[in-house]
């Protein structure tokens, strides 16, 4: 049958360095290709400093997209990530600068607003009954109301958090390394990749994050409280966007509450892009990193050379095309 | 309460500039003593979006209209309803193409981009690269801003080269990325103009992130982070409007045009170039927001 | 006679598997020939390669003596060849009728459709197969026979010259195999060429006409059905004969009672079910399609709700509200639909084993500890014979039976002390069948109490020690096991009806 | 078994108005609801003109929902509907205003690119097997790009085409029944509505719509060309979206080149809320409209009533979660 033989390679190799990742380094090529070019096409592309910053441009989609992997893997989807983040790093905002909180209380509410909130789409997923992409449009329609209301429609300031601006933009990398200046948003984009990966491919809530969008039925016959598990991956997701929000709002040094709209696709068409199947059962971390580096790669290439802006738009669209497309027939022919 | 009820139907509602819009308009609400509510779409493309909320206004049968058009043509049959039904209409931020608005109170967007060329062109010497990051390709305000600032390089600077005008939506986070790699592919670059206050702020951002201190940053509007990088140094200045003036203003016009007084034709609510030397001038901080 | 279809030296090899190795295979006009083997032997792998589903990588196909290439589907219906698959393959969301004449609907200028006729002519080929069931019914709310009565109607739809049958009655109970057997028959004389894949030994003395039988992806001979015993033809499928061991009912008198279900009632599929299970007992459940035992097994399962009822766990009173609770009282469930309700079939077969028993196998760093779910699973696939490359294949690749094992070995491994297995030997292979047996019978041994709901009666008889016979969501009388009771006194309880003063044909 | 449980009403009850209808007619009950409330709570509401100005607010939205509808019922996903809305209009601009070409021309190129892209999306999914949503994402992309290259990044004005705007904005019906000022706009979301309610009911594409969604697999193994079908089937909801291109374009007298990113979403949401399966294989056009109709009437509603705006986001949010819950709730109730 057709669907065995365009089979991806096994669900499960969801480890980041593991055997299944081995199969997946072929879907390196596209992003090799895309870094190959724009070296050769402009001198100023393939520089220390420039990686730096595509990469600092990867973090929050990267962490937003390794979030959405999950939901999506149990066969979900989550559109809210984008407003969630902006609310976690509202909630900083006002723990932080409105209450004078210190910082270790701000990170804190930012992650633990992202797990409620994203316990409450798993509520209405698991116990309502909702589909997931009915649950998140209301969970991002709120939220972006909310993040309204609760700045009172301003940005909020970190100037009162010393340290608050390190979070993204300070260098422990470079303390270690001189010469190396990774900022911490990237180092925490690489933690937050490890730790889900681990969590995913070692972990009985990532096995069963695989089998519920692999079959949920059957896995609810096998004894499982699967409503549950199924709160606790949104929940966990929820809490990874939280990060995002953390790393945004130390960007930004601020909170900016009418943020967030439109980081949704962008997040998935990472997901997506990386191999993660939008019908649940399989997907890896490392295939979303690759696949939110494809499109920060892309849209900095394509800005160092100074292609026109409406261009941009048109090459993006066509170079996802043909990415997943090569990948297919990549698949195809292992297989 | 039978309050006399004036809408204003704006561009966005979620920028700092709005806000101060809104400040002005609740401010003149008070002294008058009129209901204002004030609406706008989440970012200035949705022309389509903003004529179903003058629609919804109109139902409300208010007693004057203020708005500020995404799209002055694409407006024009559902303002000659409110002509019809006899709503006077006030225009504001920027003016319709249309003898429907009784008065329009707005800034000269080009005439104001205009100086902020003039005065990139005083602080990087007359000549060098510059580019500029705008909020959107479409938009009056958008257009009026880009096109003020080059054209005015061009015919007067001719020995400033823009090379670039890229469009970050307003979003600090993708004006950031924006600036990084404008910087990145123009390592001469000399300054750099963000047109509103977004992109401003992401110009400041990228220019910060790449320790790039030599770029002159002209901005446009005022807020809280573009203040403090005037203070700091990081800004060179930015154009204000009067954004609470311009609510104000809207507001006073719409309740005499109600009442049936004659209202001026046009009313120049002004911009200003404020940098560190006269940012607590009190005519300048009276037209500043944070 | 000539043959109407010549397979030779049929090669075809999967990643990691060799499904096929120089495989021959005849049919004639008019006959039908079984295609025997266990579980894996390659049986639908061939088809599928005569169905135009799969290409082969080796070997030739003659149809009417000449060498042909059957590419796609379309190729092998337009010469005459269609199938009946074993794994269903229907839309759920459109009508039986629309299912039946998929992309041959009758139609008017411009694409208009003539769902009139559509549905007379689906309403005809029911009739032709004495089948009430209306056209206009959605598949997805059919039980899994109707369903394989819609398969199997679907290909009569077609103007066959040859029929292939994979597994046709593994979901149907006996009335309908009946009604099926009529159907081949009258498309015998119609000279049609029929292919018959069954696991049911009893149906190759009433149907076929000879018989190929295969092994381990290899041809093993093909004998005549009339004149060859049936345990030689086991033999040659498995290797080695087979012994047929009459139930021995045990004494279990003063056992204690393991599962006790109290008036148990669901609206109209369940109502007032009492019954009680013993320790080292297997209680059989017969009846006929819709009966009920499904919807009794979910409810005590927890699966679907109760309006009243209690259920007893050890003499103790156990609220059992989701399959969580049940499982966590011990109770285990295997389900008729393996497809739907018992494999994540985009999953390994590891993983597929140690479902229900994760929380039995985390580290103390909370890590999930892989070496010892590959052992588990690797035991039952040696306990179970589960024809796989290794432990870490996706379930979807292996072949029906195969994967019903691996459902097995799942709660097998989740060790419970109630197993309630609905349909077990669906689809699995005399071979595996008897060893199936033996293992519910050392189970029972061991002290489990086991409930068996299987639709074929000599399977019941073969297996319970008692045999509860359902009829219309009732529970109409529980029978002793063991020789003493007939397959008669079964079916007339099975169709007990409400009204007991209408005598009824079956019993 | 669950997934008869949850099944809703039969799936090919797609006839606007048919016996399946009959069931959805309790979907209604949302919409009623919302309509009971806002009527009590404002005088300004239930009013012909402002009645008029929601069905007017629906029929862009309406008319790209019904789109994707049949791409949903596929089983697929149409990101690009937005975009591809705005990519019509500025051809017929390009067509009625650079070229000057007659009005009957515009309208035509207008649907004939809808067409054409929509098959190109189709052509991507079905030959080249990309997920439709990273397929139509690209082509959303290419779109957002390309309408801006045509119109040269500026608005086109339909001034120089007498009739034009009357296509969105005139009242044919109004000269036949005075007093009843519905706009063509809404008269021809409705015509659409009901001639795809017809194509998906009676039709073989329609047929075909429904079992591609059902079983991909099982239509293909029975011999028709799946991929032609499937091609034809996105062609056709883009020509769809052309017509709402005409409408948008006609109601604002101008093409915007910039307009259209968050309508795909918007057009989705309307889709699920009329009950529609993202898993494909069952849905109706009648749900569609109420669903449309059911966000416009919020949107309207809280808009004459004054609620602030941020706040209009979290409610507008809060009732799309709850009107599918009670939908879900009555399906259970009545299965
Ligand atoms: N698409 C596939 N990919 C990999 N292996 C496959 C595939 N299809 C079948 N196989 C393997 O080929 C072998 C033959 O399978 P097949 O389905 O033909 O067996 P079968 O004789 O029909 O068995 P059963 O009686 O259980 O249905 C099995 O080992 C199976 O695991
Ligand atoms: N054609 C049908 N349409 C709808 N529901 C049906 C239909 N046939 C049976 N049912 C329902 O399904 C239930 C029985 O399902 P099922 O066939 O699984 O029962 P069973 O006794 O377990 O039979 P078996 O295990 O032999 O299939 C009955 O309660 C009946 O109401
Ligand atoms: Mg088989
Ligand atoms: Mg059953």
């Amino acid at each position: 049958m057709s669907t065995a033989e365009a089979a991806p390679p096994p669900g499960i190799a969801a480890r980041l360095f593991s055997s299944g990742a081995h199969q997946k380094l072929l879907a390196f090529a596209s992003l090799i290709a895309l870094l190959i070019g724009f070296t050769l096409a402009s001198p100023n592309f393939m520089q220390m400093s420039n990686i730096i910053a595509i990469l600092q441009a990867t973090s929050v989609n990267g962490v937003l997209a390794i979030g959405v992997t999950l939901v999506i893997i149990t066969g979900g989807i989550d559109l809210s990530v984008g407003t969630l983040m902006t609310f976690c790093s509202v909630i900083a905002g006002v723990v932080l600068t409105y209450w004078g909180l210190p910082l270790p209380v701000g990170i804190v509410a930012a992650i633990a607003a992202g797990t409620l909130c994203g316990l409450a789409s798993g509520t209405f997923v698991a116990k309502m009954k909702i589909p997931p992409f009915i649950a998140t449009l209301g969970m991002m329609l709120m939220l972006k109301g909310l993040s309204l209301v609760i700045s009172g429609t301003r940005p909020i300031y970190f100037n009162d958090t010393p340290g608050f601006t390190d979070i993204s933009r300070g260098s422990i990398v470079e303390t270690i390394i001189p010469g190396l200046p990774i900022p911490n948003g990237v180092l925490i984009l690489f933690i937050v990749a490890i730790a889900t990966s681990y969590i995913l491919g070692r972990t009985i809530l990532g096995r069963y994050t695989f089998a519920l969008g692999s079959n949920e039925e059957a896995v609810r016959l096998s004894g499982v409280n699967t409503d549950a598990w199924k709160m606790a991956i949104y929940a966990l997701a929820g809490g990874i966007c939280g990060i995002a929000g953390l790393l945004i709002a130390s960007r930004l040094n601020s909170a900016q509450p009418a943020l967030g709209l439109g980081y949704e696709l962008e997040a998935i068409a990472a997901v997506v892009i990386g191999g993660t199947s939008l019908a649940g059962g399989r997907g890896t971390i490392m295939g979303t990193l690759i696949g939110a580096l494809i499109m920060s790669v892309l849209t900095n290439g394509l800005r160092i050379l100074s292609v026109e802006q409406e261009w941009q738009t048109v090459v993006t669209g066509a170079i996802i095309i043909l990415a997943v497309y090569a990948d297919m027939l990549r698949k195809r022919r292992t297989s | 309460e039978d309050k006399v009820y004036i809408p204003l139907i704006s561009k966005g509602f979620q920028h700092q500039f709005w806000q101060a819009v809104k400040a002005g308009a609740d401010k003149a609400a008070a002294e008058f003593n009129v209901e204002v509510t004030f609406e706008g779409p989440d970012n200035e493309t949705m022309v389509d979006r903003q004529i179903d909320m003058l629609s919804a206004a109109l139902a409300k049968k208010p007693a004057a209209l203020g708005f500020a058009a995404l799209d002055s043509q694409a407006a024009i049959p559902i303002l000659k309803e409110a002509q019809e039904a006899g709503i006077p209409v006030i225009a504001f931020d920027s003016g319709v193409d249309s003898d429907i608005p009784k008065t329009t109170a707005a800034t000269d967007n080009v005439a104001a981009a205009a100086l902020a060329a003039d005065k990139m062109a005083e602080l990087i010497g007359g000549a060098g690269k510059v580019a500029v990051i705008a909020h959107d390709q479409t938009s009056r305000t958008g257009i009026d801003r880009v096109d003020g600032f080059v054209n005015q390089m061009k015919e007067k600077h001719p020995g400033i080269e823009v090379v670039t005008v890229q469009y970050g939506a307003g979003d600090h986070l993708k004006s950031t990325e924006i600036t990084k790699s404008i910087l990145q592919a123009n390592p001469a670059l000399k300054g750099m103009f963000g047109a509103n206050e977004g992109s401003a702020i992401g110009v400041v951002n990228g220019v910060t992130e790449m320790d790039r201190k030599e770029i002159v940053i002209i901005g446009y509007d005022s807020g809280t982070q573009q203040l403090q990088a005037i203070r700091d140094g990081v800004m060179a200045g930015a154009i204000t409007q009067n954004p609470v003036g311009i609510g104000y203003e809207t507001v006073k016009a719409a309740v005499a045009a109600a009442k049936g007084e004659e209202v001026p034709t046009e009313i120049d609510t002004g911009f200003y170039w404020f940098d560190k030397s006269n940012m607590d001038d009190p005519e300048i901080a009276a037209v500043l927001y944070d | 006679m000539k043959p109407i279809i010549a397979m030779k030296g049929i090669v075809k090899h999967f990643p990691g598997v060799h499904a096929l190795a120089d495989v021959s295979f005849g049919l004639l006009p008019g006959e039908v020939h079984a295609l025997m083997g266990e579980n894996g032997a390659g049986k639908s792998t061939l088809m599928k390669i005569l169905a135009g589903i799969y290409s082969k990588n080796g070997g030739q196909i003659l149809i009417d003596g000449q060498a042909v290439e059957i590419g796609s589907p379309r190729e092998a219906q337009d010469l005459g060849v269609n199938i009946i698959h074993q794994e269903l393959s229907l839309m759920n969301d459109l009508t039986v009728a629309q299912n039946i004449f998929i992309g041959r609907e009758p139609r008017f200028s411009f694409g208009r459709l003539d769902e009139a006729a559509l549905n007379r002519k689906t309403a005809e080929i029911f009739k032709s197969m004495n089948l009430s069931l209306d056209p206009r019914t959605i598949v997805g709310t059919l039980p899994i026979a109707k369903q394989q009565m819609v398969e199997i109607a679907k290909a009569l739809s077609f103007n066959s010259r040859v029929l292939i049958m994979d597994e046709p009655t593994a979901a149907l109970n006996n009335a309908e195999i009946e009604e099926l057997f009529i159907i081949i028959r009258r498309l015998k004389s119609e000279r049609v060429g029929i292919i018959y894949i069954s696991h049911k030994m009893d149906e190759l003395k009433r149907i076929a006409d000879r018989v190929t039988v295969m092994r381990d992806g290899q041809y093993v001979g093909t004998v005549s059905a009339a004149e060859t015993p049936v345990s030689e033809i086991i033999s040659m499928m498995v290797g080695r004969a087979l012994t047929d061991a009459a139930v021995v009912v045990p004494e279990l008198g003063d056992a204690p009672v393991a599962l006790e279900a109290r008036g148990l009632s669901r609206e109209r599929e369940i109502r007032d079910v009492s019954f009680s299970v013993k320790r080292g007992e297997i209680l059989g459940f017969a009846g006929l399609m819709g009966a009920g035992r499904t919807e009794v097994a979910r409810a005590v399962f927890g699966a679907d709700p109760l309006d009243s009822g209690e259920i007893h766990v050890h003499g103790k009173l156990c609220p059992i509200r989701s399959p969580g609770d049940a499982v966590r009282a011990g109770i285990g469930y295997l389900s008729e639909d393996r497809k739907h309700f018992g494999l994540a079939t985009g999953m390994n077969v590891r993983s597929n084993i140690a479902m229900a028993s994760l929380d039995r196998f985390i580290s103390t760093i909370g890590a999930l500890d892989e070496a010892g779910m590959r052992q588990a699973a690797q035991r039952y696939i040696d306990q179970l014979t589960i024809r796989t490359p290794s432990d870490t294949q996706e379930v979807r690749l292996l072949s029906g039976g195969n994967q019903q094992k691996v459902v097995i070995a799942k709660w097998l491994l989740r060790d419970c002390d109630i197993l309630i297995f609905d349909e077990p030997t669906r689809g699995i292979d005399v071979g595996a069948k008897s060893e199936i047996y033996k293992l519910l019978h050392s189970l029972a041994e061991q002290g489990k109490a086991i409930i068996v709901i299987s639709s074929e009666l000599p399977e019941v008889l073969r297996l319970s020690h008692r045999i509860a016979v359902m009829c219309e969501g009732r529970l109409t009388g529980i029978l002793p096991g063991g020789a003493g009771t007939s397959q008669e006194e079964i079916m007339h309880l099975a169709t007990l009806r409400e009204s007991v003063t209408q005598p009824l044909g079956a019993a």
